[in-house]
């Protein structure tokens, strides 16, 4: 009887959804767990669309930035004020294109996104690459064999 | 427990190594040495595995525990049916030795 | 605002509701009109543009998608 | 923050549209369903002032929706 | 005391590599066998025939090549994630191995071996809310992703805790999912699917670590 | 590494492998006598793991070969590194468990790079059963939850001082003891060296390799004994646990003796209900302490 | 502001895994694991700093590559099963189709380009999906394996770039620019090469 129910439980079809359920029931518990933000945080930022109109840097002008290991980081803040020369020449003319100044080689995100958690970004693009390798070898093999 | 045989001198671990094979050797002497009878026959004590037990008995209790151990494995190597007594006895030869030194000494 | 609001909404809904592709379709496009409101709203108009180029690529690559479903349906 | 809400809204609408929505056993109507809670994915985004998050998410989503399309078709259709 | 002494670190800005007495051991093993399985030619399985001789099972060319790539990088990600000391960072290490593993099986054309990579996918998509979600919880209640900076706090992170365990599961395809596991496991090339076995063992232990550690 | 450190070593790997033999023919050899048949000598282990170790060795057609080869140098190897690591270090149990943990991946080596059949159902049973490691990991949390380290030495002089800890998680302490009894030849839960699949992962490997395989599960048997005695007895001492480890083998062979080999699906579910079991176990601890 | 994010998201995640496990059509479980996906990114940006939105990128990336990979699988396993599969050729004509591929993805390709990094790969990816997707629906054959494995191969060289890139933040942090540059074009032309051939699959 049991040892029925242990095979059907075997059967590969079964394992994502029981997987699923059971984690279904643990987010259920997880309504009732006291869920808060620490205003203690890293990196943070101003208030919400605060900067909106005021900088041509729109919401990422920051001067001050808190890392994690600030021994480790001498170079720390050179990528933030750095803009390629396209930047400079957007930020003179508009106040509303912020977000493809930072997106430039140079800003806060690219600071944190290759300087301080390049390993992040590392792993991100490998994940993608096996992913695509996948891919494109099941997408040119399928006609074999 | 480094004092497991011969009170006074430390156990080290090359000397019980050193037990431990010539206890294996007895064993496969006491194989070999039992072939040469019948298979499996109960009741019948063999004088010479008798006083191998009782002499490596008395041996684990000296300095020379390594010879003793080669003597008291002796019966216990032997194929089935033969020298099981004849080890029970060598053993409790030991422990009760070995008790009575244990209470000498302490108390 | 509440126009960009009242997009999105009907269009959530609609999209929700409505169980002809093509009419979800158009309701999809009403609500990421909505959404360009409240982008343009808070002055971030390089996404504003962004968004208004590509989600007609995804409504396309939908529609195209359906009318192929539609034949394979049938055939 | 008004648009947090909406996004909120959109989201959890969107969730409950592909699960018991009308008609959802249609798999097209269900994709469909889900690109709602995307868009609501999209104004929560924007309501945190991520909108570097938000520019990946929007460019994203176009390669994304072609993959499952894709899968759709080739899977779908001729019983 | 939980991993035996320090033996050096290795900055990548926020990111610390840290060698400990555990880490470095679970490293080696993770190179050494990275190595072992590029050099081994994997092996010929027997297969009884329903009529005729038996015939020999051979891998061919561009399949061995293609899981070989997926064995190694497989490899060398379990051994990135026994160095790392961001939690954040390991999630990324466990699914770059989950989709290793996914690669190694699903390049086999078999119907059976498919299906159990297909499951394992979804499982392993289904494991990525958990464990990115418990590590953005961590982020947003402490402040802070670094073990070593965690292991200070004294805060109660048990469901965060337990949304991680469950997503290393579900990830790596741990215990009673092993059944599904198994089923893959049937498919022939010994070397690579060690790597599968190997990476998934290693890092429980590690994920182990760590949450005993935060 | 000076030469007494040196000499100490190669010592202590003599020692448990000797012992671990030993020990594991006593097992045989009470086995036999539970089960009403004259066993073999207790030596019986021993005289075979030499006769494996200086037969000649040939290579099957189908293994793939350097892992072929690697494998049971790497049973070797992790056992050794166990050995140090555990009984002359003292140092983290989680690194044991760790290499415990490796000799999952021996036995699938072995089963699948030889390429037979038998070898393979070995491997696929050894992966299958591998939920046998996770009450594994909830004994080592509830170790460090109770003791707050998990540095061996740690743990042996919390136990001077509070007593031994079989007496506080006997739950934990039970897991770990069918561990043992697992790991034991003829277990009830040894389906991966099962009669039934010849000898398991095993069936190819002969000559030289076999015997490393033998003296490496010597080795593997008496460190096992050592980390039940050193961590819920808070003996750490290898002279003092001897005793202890020759009782253990006693109460393990006479539960293999009266117990039928379980089917492997039952096995995993029975292993996994003891995982269940000490999971709770934690969890009721990590709330309530 | 954070606990309402948190919650919703979670109520969304477990309403689409209780979905997913009664769901018995292995199709429809893919396509609900969208929805987690959306759960995932929620709960992410929750945290509204900075750090979190550098973590929604990876987070974003991972959820992508992954249903790309297991659809595939999923469509060999249909294959091998034995199933006939439909083919993915759309033979429709649309003014919107002849006129606009070019425009957007010129559009999108100058402004990826500016961008750079991941974002400007993503949009640049789009771009040329659009066009290749339209030029495929247009009946013209650009399918070629050739093409496909050099650019495959480029691409594999644009990663190295970046890992490059990367290492030399570390190694040589005296010529950093150098290496922001090096990583923002690695990456831009990895994205845009990997993501842009899917608009060739068919």
């Amino acid at each position: 009887m049991i040892g029925k129910i242990w095979n059907y439980l075997s059967k590969p079809e079964l394992v994502p959804r029981l997987f699923a359920i059971t984690l279904a029931i643990v987010f259920i518990f997880g309504l009732f767990w006291p869920i808060y933000k620490d205003n203690n945080q890293l990196y943070p930022k101003p208030e919400y669309h605060s900067q909106a109109l005021k900088t041509p840097l729109a919401p990422y002008d920051r001067s001050i930035v808190k890392a994690q290991y600030p021994q480790y980081l001498p170079d720390l803040g050179k990528i933030t004020s750095y803009l390629t020369p396209i930047a400079i020449f957007i930020k003179d003319r508009t106040l509303f294109f912020g977000t493809t100044i930072v997106s430039t080689p140079g800003g806060i995100l690219d600071e944190i996104l290759y300087y301080t958690r390049g390993m992040d970004t590392v792993l991100e693009s490998s994940i993608l690459l096996v992913a695509f390798i996948i891919f494109t070898w099941l997408y040119w093999n399928r006609e074999r064999d | 427990m480094p004092y497991i045989t011969y009170l006074g001198e430390r156990m080290d671990l090359f000397y019980f190594n050193l037990t431990i094979i010539s206890f294996i050797f007895g064993n496969f002497v006491g194989l070999e040495y039992s072939y040469r009878y019948p298979p499996y026959h109960e009741k019948r004590i063999d004088k010479f595995a008798l006083i191998s037990s009782i002499l490596g008995g008395f041996l684990l209790l000296t300095p020379l525990y390594i010879i003793g151990a080669f003597f008291i494995g002796f019966p216990l190597g032997m194929r089935s049916g033969y020298g099981r007594i004849e080890f029970l006895i060598g053993l409790s030869i030991f422990v009760i030795l070995y008790l009575i030194r244990w209470w000498y000494v302490t108390g | 605002m509440l126009v960009s609001v009242l997009c999105c909404i009907l269009g959530g809904i609609g999209v929700i509701l409505h169980t002809n592709v093509i009419n979800k379709l158009i309701m999809l496009s009403l609500m990421e009109t909505g959404i360009i409101g409240f982008i343009a709203y808070y002055y971030y108009l390089d996404v504003a543009i962004l968004m208004a180029i590509c989600s007609p690529i995804s409504n396309i690559i939908i529609l195209l998608g359906y009318i192929k479903y539609l034949e394979l349906k049938k055939g | 923050m008004i648009s947090l809400y909406v996004g909120l809204i959109l989201l959890l609408i969107g969730c409950i549209g592909a699960l018991f929505g009308p008609k959802v056993d249609n798999i097209m109507i269900r994709l469909l369903n889900i690109e709602v809670s995307a868009v609501g994915v999209m104004l929560i985004f924007l309501s945190f002032d991520e909108t570097l998050a938000l520019m990946t998410y929007i460019a994203i989503n176009a390669p994304l929706t072609y993959v499952l399309v894709r899968t759709i078709i080739k899977l779908e259709g001729k019983k | 005391m939980i991993d035996g002494g320090i033996f050096g670190i290795v900055p990548f800005g926020d990111i610390i590599f840290k060698y400990s007495m555990f880490s470095t051991i679970g490293f080696v093993i993770a190179i050494t066998f990275t190595i072992l399985v590029y050099l081994t030619k994997p092996e010929k399985q027997l297969e009884a025939q329903k009529f005729g001789e038996d015939k020999l099972i051979d891998i061919p060319l561009h399949e061995l090549k293609n899981r070989r790539y997926m064995a190694i990088v497989c490899g060398i990600a379990t051994a990135g994630a026994m160095l790392t000391q961001d939690i954040f960072d390991f999630a990324l290490f466990l699914t770059l191995v989950g989709i290793a593993n996914i690669g190694i099986v699903s390049a086999v054309k078999r119907e059976h071996v498919l299906n159990a990579s297909f499951q394992y996918g979804l499982t392993s998509i289904i494991a990525t809310l958990p464990l990115f979600g418990a590590s953005a919880l961590i982020l947003a209640k402490t402040g802070t992703l670094s073990i070593l900076e965690l292991h200070h706090l004294n805060k109660n992170l048990l469901f965060e805790k337990i949304l991680y365990g469950l997503g290393m599961a579900g990830e790596t395809g741990v215990a009673p999912y092993y059944a599904a596991k198994a089923e893959m496991f049937r498919a022939p090339g010994s070397p690579y699917i060690l790597m599968i076995h190997l990476s998934s063992l290693l890092l429980i232990v590690r994920t182990v670590e760590i949450l005993l550690t935060i | 590494m000076d030469f007494n450190e040196f000499f100490y070593l190669i010592n202590l790997t003599v020692y448990a492998f000797l012992i671990g033999s030993l020990l594991l023919g006593l097992h045989r050899k009470i086995m036999a006598k539970i089960q009403l048949r004259p066993g073999p000598p207790i030596i019986q282990y021993l005289l075979h793991t030499l006769k494996f170790y200086f037969k000649e060795i040939t290579f099957p057609i189908t293994a793939g070969n350097p892992l072929y080869i690697f494998m049971p140098i790497l049973q070797i190897i992790v056992w050794l590194s166990a050995l140090i690591l555990a009984v002359k270090l003292e140092s983290s149990l989680l690194i044991i468990i760790g290499l415990y943990v490796l000799q999952k991946i021996v036995e699938h080596g072995c089963g699948l790079s030889s390429g037979s059949p038998y070898g393979k159902l070995g491997g696929v049973r050894s992966v299958f059963s591998a939920a046998a490691e996770i009450p594994l990991f909830a004994v080592v949390s509830t170790v460090y939850i109770v003791t707050n380290s998990l540095i061996i030495s740690d743990i042996v002089s919390y136990q001077q001082i509070h007593g031994p800890l079989i007496l506080k998680l006997p739950i934990s302490a039970f897991a770990f003891f069918i561990l043992l009894v697992s790991k034991a030849p003829n277990s009830p839960f040894g389906i991966v060296k099962g009669k039934d699949i010849v000898s398991g992962y095993l069936t190819e490997h002969f000559g030289l390799l076999a015997g490393l395989i033998y003296i490496g599960d010597a080795i593997a048997y008496f460190v096992l004994l050592w980390l039940f005695i050193a961590i819920f007895l808070g003996i750490s001492n290898i002279f003092l646990a001897l005793p202890f480890m020759i009782l253990i083998t006693f109460i393990i062979s006479i539960i293999n003796g009266l117990t039928p080999l379980l089917a492997p699906h039952h096995s995993v579910m029975l292993q996994i209900t003891i995982a269940i079991v000490v999971l709770l176990d934690l969890l009721h601890r990590v709330i309530f302490l | 502001m954070f606990y309402e994010t948190v919650i919703i998201s979670f109520i969304v995640g477990i309403l689409s895994l209780f979905a997913i496990g009664v769901q018995k059509n292995n199709l429809h479980a893919l396509i609900l694991t969208d929805l987690l996906e959306c759960s995932l990114l929620c709960i992410i940006a929750a945290v509204g700093t900075d750090l979190a939105e550098a973590l929604i990128l990876p987070g974003l990336v991972v959820s992508m590559a992954e249903i790309l990979a297991i659809a595939e699988v999923l469509v060999v396993r249909e294959k091998v099963r034995g199933k006939k599969l439909n083919d993915f050729k759309i033979n429709f004509d649309l003014e919107i189709l002849r006129t606009s591929p070019l425009f957007i993805s010129i559009i999108l390709v100058i402004y990826g380009a500016i961008l750079s990094g991941f974002t400007g790969g993503a949009v640049i990816a789009s771009g040329l999906l659009y066009y290749f997707f339209c030029k495929r629906v247009l009946g013209e054959n650009i399918i070629n394996r050739v093409k496909w494995v050099g650019i495959c191969g480029f691409s594999g060289i644009a990663w190295s770039l970046w890992i490059v890139g990367f290492l030399g933040f570390y190694l040589f942090p005296k010529y950093w620019l150098v290496f922001l540059l090096f990583a923002g074009l690695g990456l831009v032309i990895k994205v845009c090469s990997k993501l842009g051939l899917l608009g060739m699959a068919e």
